[in-house]
């Protein structure tokens, strides 16, 4: 059986979406329907979605936590500033998430990784993300954030 | 960002028929108003330009010949974010990758007509180095610039856009030199967008077929495509020939009569075989039974579309098992993918030897035709049956007009693809592969398949369920998504 | 060097009969004081060794359950010059390359039994700090070194020593662990020496044989294997076949049961699959014919075999390809080659990936099967017409023993083999390609194919020669020498 | 047509033969008959042809030129010491060309190259080099020995 909401995860409101002009759905929509399975409540907002829907759902929905989908290699544009509209909208505390290919082109992860931590993002995912390996981070990340820190170790 | 859909003034009444001379005038009018290029598109120069290219320059005769001599095309795809980077690599897939057809893709922005912000980035890449867009920005470029990509290259050139607004990109490519367009209205809208209508998808395209059209009343064939790929999701023969077959309808309403119509690829030899033939054989017979006998419509295969492996190596296979499909189906061109394919855009190096892999399995193939197989012949046959009562039924809801059939068909889920993005298709039909590796339909959803075409499915799949030890649902379906991204180790283990 | 031949006291007249057990003995003691290591060898505790080890280390047992279960097992070829680079090398084509079948190559110093020589490779390859053997000097080392081998990996291993006097290595590899080994009489010797008779090569493997039965007696069931691949040079299906059941009657005769049988692909979907059918079939014919009903004769395939293309791109179709052919084809395991073929011998890395690309490949022809397609039929049928008049001829002119035959036919040229460097065979049959990509016979020299047959090879032939402008001649076989390593602007040619 | 020996090439005596336990003979024998074919006369050892055969033939026949292949990897072994044979048999300038796989593995070719030179070579071959090339260079090589040089620049 996969992986499971555990303790202080149960029952979180997530968004997901994919941002910018972009189509790539299946991977959202799997991800979306693995974390409900999962025990997550999920507020899919779908393909091509402007970062600003993002926050209305979010404060629409009082979602826990974001999870932006980025496939075709715009991403790196798209993102920019993406932490400030939640900040801008009162919820700089957002738990937010990134993942799939994000850049243009097979680039160094580890390099890629720090580009979108340094746009603010909690937590970036390279391509061949599954869902049971987004479950485990987001039980830990949920789990210390009861203790005040942001993320997990 | 511009209007996607046409305004008021040059709003005719949906249907199928062909948008007259006076207001396609002023429809052509208005789009090339849209954005500063525009301006540059002067259709008697294009019309010199384009004839005097020679045959080998342009996609519809080269077409015409591969097909009549028997050959299967290589084509890559490819688009960076400045016109250095792109002539770079369009010299690349020439020199390097041997590509027969030369392609030209668009970036997301401007295929969503954010000219704007294609603009920024090309700005952005610049400065970067590196491209940010993940396509060449050909409308910001304009007719004139873009020309250079077309001198560079001693092969005919093929616009890629996947996109439901075609009809700045088209104009600019066209006027440019590109003699190919890929793109059609009821496949890229249900595939490629989220709430446009496919109403407004279809007009753009049947624009674009118009503007086709005239190019050939002024005596230059282009090369026009449909893209039967969709969502590149599990797509069955079935449902990839359905679209084929109303895209196709709907464009020779506009006057095209050289329509390409692409295959994704569903890795299985004696499936794609069939497709292929079935596909155009298919196609034929709806256009010519509408009164359409006079079109050429090549069939194109199109290397795996779906989740690749994040293994080189893996992913080799693919691109070299890619081009034995093509060629034993009997295709008039492959359309090719590289290792590189699950982690990003490809460099111009890996998609040259791609193109070098693919060529050398094209010529591996020799002239194997696998038609007198009895399971070709079962699947071909299958394949027909699916396709007609569909098409027969879109084209009944019209009364006789397959734009407005088409419509009615999507609203009802008569006419529906798997894993759509677009909010107006129901998406309910549901794709899987069986224990034998043939795509078989899961879930039908409300389109009108024979009861005994489906319970073959149901019964194919259901001995994959109980191979796999899985149960007879949604996860054979989700399974299927992922297949050929797994490990060696998940898909072969050891013995 | 020591001497190839057994020596004076224990030559018994030449016949395809069971080596009595006392003369065996004699050999065995004669053959193991050949070399220091030979000491080492004792084969009640080999006898136990191979008995500790688990089903899946064992090939016999392995090609078996692949057999049974219906699937193509991966193994590579793979051997360097001293003990750490060969331990690196199998633990990397495990791990890496998921071979099934990990094998030791040896250098060719070892095949040739000079044994001093590649004691000083080793030597030099310390001091080189790479590998100056072209493979794993299995006799130097001996075979409680060699053991190391075996342990280290979990998978069967199986001896890769392309030589006409295999008895020590043949000794060691067994007593170290190692459950297959590859190499038979009359093809090695035809191909892989220029003045050994074919005596005294199918002595040696008559030795070979012998000991394998050996511990068959003893309860040990080790995999021999013919290699049919022969010069690797355009051998057509026929004459492998032809070759394959010698060998296979001549192994039978000393008590041999599990007998793969190793064809070279011919690159052609059709004719590779047909051969694979008819191989196992014939042998199975001859030797039920011969009264060895109960051999169990799986088929090998065998990534192309003549000369690679240089560039690695295109011969990544070739490893890619080389899957499809040996799955589609039914084939119970494929021997691979890389991306490096044309250069030298693969890297570790290099191997393994084209290990992984073969892999996926066969994943990818999933269960489908031609046999039912008329062509495939008739191609089929057509190798049993070339190969029972050949082989009955051999039997007939041994007045029924096999081994007598043999000679007796190389000598008149009934049996013959393409590009030959052995100075007794005639080597006047030349074979080449159609212009469907099938193999042909381009000259028969003295083999005695019948007519019908010849004319049908001739008028396929002819065609090609029409078709590339070039006399119908021996030119037609040296460019079929050179076809795959064109290049691909050569191979297909720009529209 | 392919190419011909000219000038003081034609007729020009050649041993063939695959040096060591070779026994890659293909490239060998296509050679030869390329050559002949050619108007080089040919005198062809064939497979696994120890290298003091080679010196023995060259004496017997009075040959101008020596072709060694080497395919299988270990010519880096078997041809040391080669030109001293000749050396010792009074056959210094002997024109000795070496063509193949010459050394275990995909090894850099200019690197290869320089190796055969300094064991003394005339002219060394790197993997897919084709008869027409090998004819170009002999006629070029034996123009310039009647000159008095070695080898052609
Ligand atoms: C299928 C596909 C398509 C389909 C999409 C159908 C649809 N509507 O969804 C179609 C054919 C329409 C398409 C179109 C295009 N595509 Co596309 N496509 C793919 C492909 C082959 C598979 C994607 C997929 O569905 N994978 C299966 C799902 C299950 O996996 P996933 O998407 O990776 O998602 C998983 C993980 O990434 C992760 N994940 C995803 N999101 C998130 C978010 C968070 C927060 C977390 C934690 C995890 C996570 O979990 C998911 C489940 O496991 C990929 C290449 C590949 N991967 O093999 C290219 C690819 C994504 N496409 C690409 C491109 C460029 C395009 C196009 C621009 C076309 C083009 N090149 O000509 C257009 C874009 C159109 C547009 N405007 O967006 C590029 C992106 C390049 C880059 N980043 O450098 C790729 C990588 C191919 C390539 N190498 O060129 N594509
Ligand atoms: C066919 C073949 C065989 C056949 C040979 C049949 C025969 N009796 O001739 C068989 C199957 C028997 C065989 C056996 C082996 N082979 Co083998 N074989 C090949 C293969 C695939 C093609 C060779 C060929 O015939 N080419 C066609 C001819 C026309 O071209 P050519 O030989 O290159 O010759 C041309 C040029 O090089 C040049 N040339 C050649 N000689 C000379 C000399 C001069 C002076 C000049 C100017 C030019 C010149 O002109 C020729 C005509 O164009 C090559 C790899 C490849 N090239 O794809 C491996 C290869 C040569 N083999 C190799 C090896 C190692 C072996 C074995 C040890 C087996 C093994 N690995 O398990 C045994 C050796 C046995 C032995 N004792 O020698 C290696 C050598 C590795 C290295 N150098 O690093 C190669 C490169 C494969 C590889 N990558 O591992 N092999």
């Amino acid at each position: 059986m996969s992986a499971q909401a555990t303790g202080p995860a149960r029952g979180r409101k997530l968004i997901t979406g994919v941002i910018g002009a972009d189509t790539h759905i299946v991977g959202s929509r799997i991800l979306s329907m693995a974390l409900e399975e999962a025990g997550f409540e999920i507020v899919a907002l779908g393909a091509i979605t402007p970062a600003e829907d993002f926050v209305k759902a979010a404060i629409e929905t009082a979602a826990d936590g974001i999870m932006v989908s980025s496939l075709y290699g715009q991403g790196e544009l798209d993102c920019r500033g993406f932490r400030d509209l939640f900040i801008e909208a009162g919820l700089e505390d957002m738990l937010i998430y990134v993942g799939g290919n994000l850049v243009v082109g097979k680039q160094d992860w580890t390099d890629v990784e720090r580009r979108f931590l340094e746009m603010g993002f909690d937590r970036a995912f390279p391509p061949n993300t599954r869902a049971d390996q987004v479950i485990e981070v987001l039980n830990a990340d949920f789990a210390v954030r009861s203790a005040g820190r942001r993320i997990a170790e | 960002m511009s209007d996607a859909a046409p305004a008021e003034t040059t709003r005719l009444p949906f249907s199928a028929a062909r948008i007259p001379d006076d207001v396609f005038a002023a429809m052509r009018r208005e789009n090339l108003a849209r954005w500063p290029t525009g301006a540059e598109v002067d259709l008697d120069e294009a019309v010199d330009f384009h004839k005097s290219l020679p045959a080998h320059k342009n996609l519809s005769a080269v077409m015409r010949k591969a097909d009549a001599e028997g050959r299967c095309l290589t084509q890559p795809r490819g688009g960076f974010g400045t016109l250095e980077l792109q002539l770079e690599l369009m010299r690349a897939l020439d020199r390097d990758g041997l590509a027969d057809i030369v392609p030209t893709t668009t970036d997301s922005y401007t295929r969503n007509e954010q000219w704007e912000r294609a603009e920024a980035g090309i700005a952005e890449s610049e400065k970067a180095g590196r491209s940010m867009l993940n396509g060449f920005p050909l409308v910001f470029y304009g007719p004139r610039t873009a020309r250079r990509l077309i001198e560079a290259v001693d092969k005919p050139a093929i616009v890629l856009s996947g996109t439901s607004m075609p009809r700045l990109t088209g104009e600019v490519g066209f006027a440019a030199g590109f003699s190919g367009y890929l793109g059609s209205g009821l496949a890229y809208t249900t595939s490629y967008t989220k709430t446009l209508s496919i109403e407004d998808g279809i007009r753009n395209y049947q624009y674009l077929d118009r503007l086709t059209a005239l190019y050939r009343e002024r005596g230059v064939e282009l090369h026009r495509r449909q893209p039967g790929f969709l969502t590149g999701t599990n797509i069955p023969p079935c449902i990839a020939i359905v679209t084929a077959i109303v895209d196709a309808l709907l464009a020779a309403g506009q006057g095209v009569r050289n329509y390409g119509l692409e295959l994704a690829q569903t890795l299985h030899l004696v499936q794609d075989a069939a497709a292929i033939r079935a596909c155009r054989e298919l196609v034929q017979e709806y256009l010519t039974k509408a009164g359409y006998a006079d079109a050429f419509t090549p069939v194109t295969s199109l290397h795996w579309m779906g989740a690749w492996p994040y293994d080189d190596a893996q992913a080799a296979a693919l691109v070299a098992y890619g081009g034995t499909l093509a060629a034993v189906g009997g295709a008039i061109s492959v359309t090719t993918k590289s290792t590189h394919e699950a982690y990003g855009i490809p460099t111009p190096e890996a998609n040259a030897e791609a193109l070098r892999t693919t060529r050398m399995a094209i010529y591996l193939a020799r002239r194997i035709r696998i038609d007198d197989m009895p399971e070709f012949r079962r699947e071909k046959e299958l394949i027909g049956r699916e396709v007609r009562p569909i098409v027969d039924r879109v084209l009944e809801m019209g009364d006789g007009d397959v734009a407005v059939g088409t419509i009615r068909a999507c609203e009802a889920g008569v006419l529906d693809i798997p894993w759509s993005p677009n909010r107006q298709m129901k998406s309910r039909v549901l794709p899987a592969r069986d224990a034998d590796g043939y795509l078989r339909i899961l879930q039908p959803g409300d389109m009108p398949f024979p009861k005994d075409v489906l319970e073959y499915h149901e019964e194919r799949l259901r001995e994959r369920a109980a191979r796999d030890g899985v149960a007879f649902g949604r996860e054979l379906a989700v399974s299927s998504v992922y297949e050929m991204s797994e490990t060696l180790e998940k898909l072969i283990p050891a013995g």
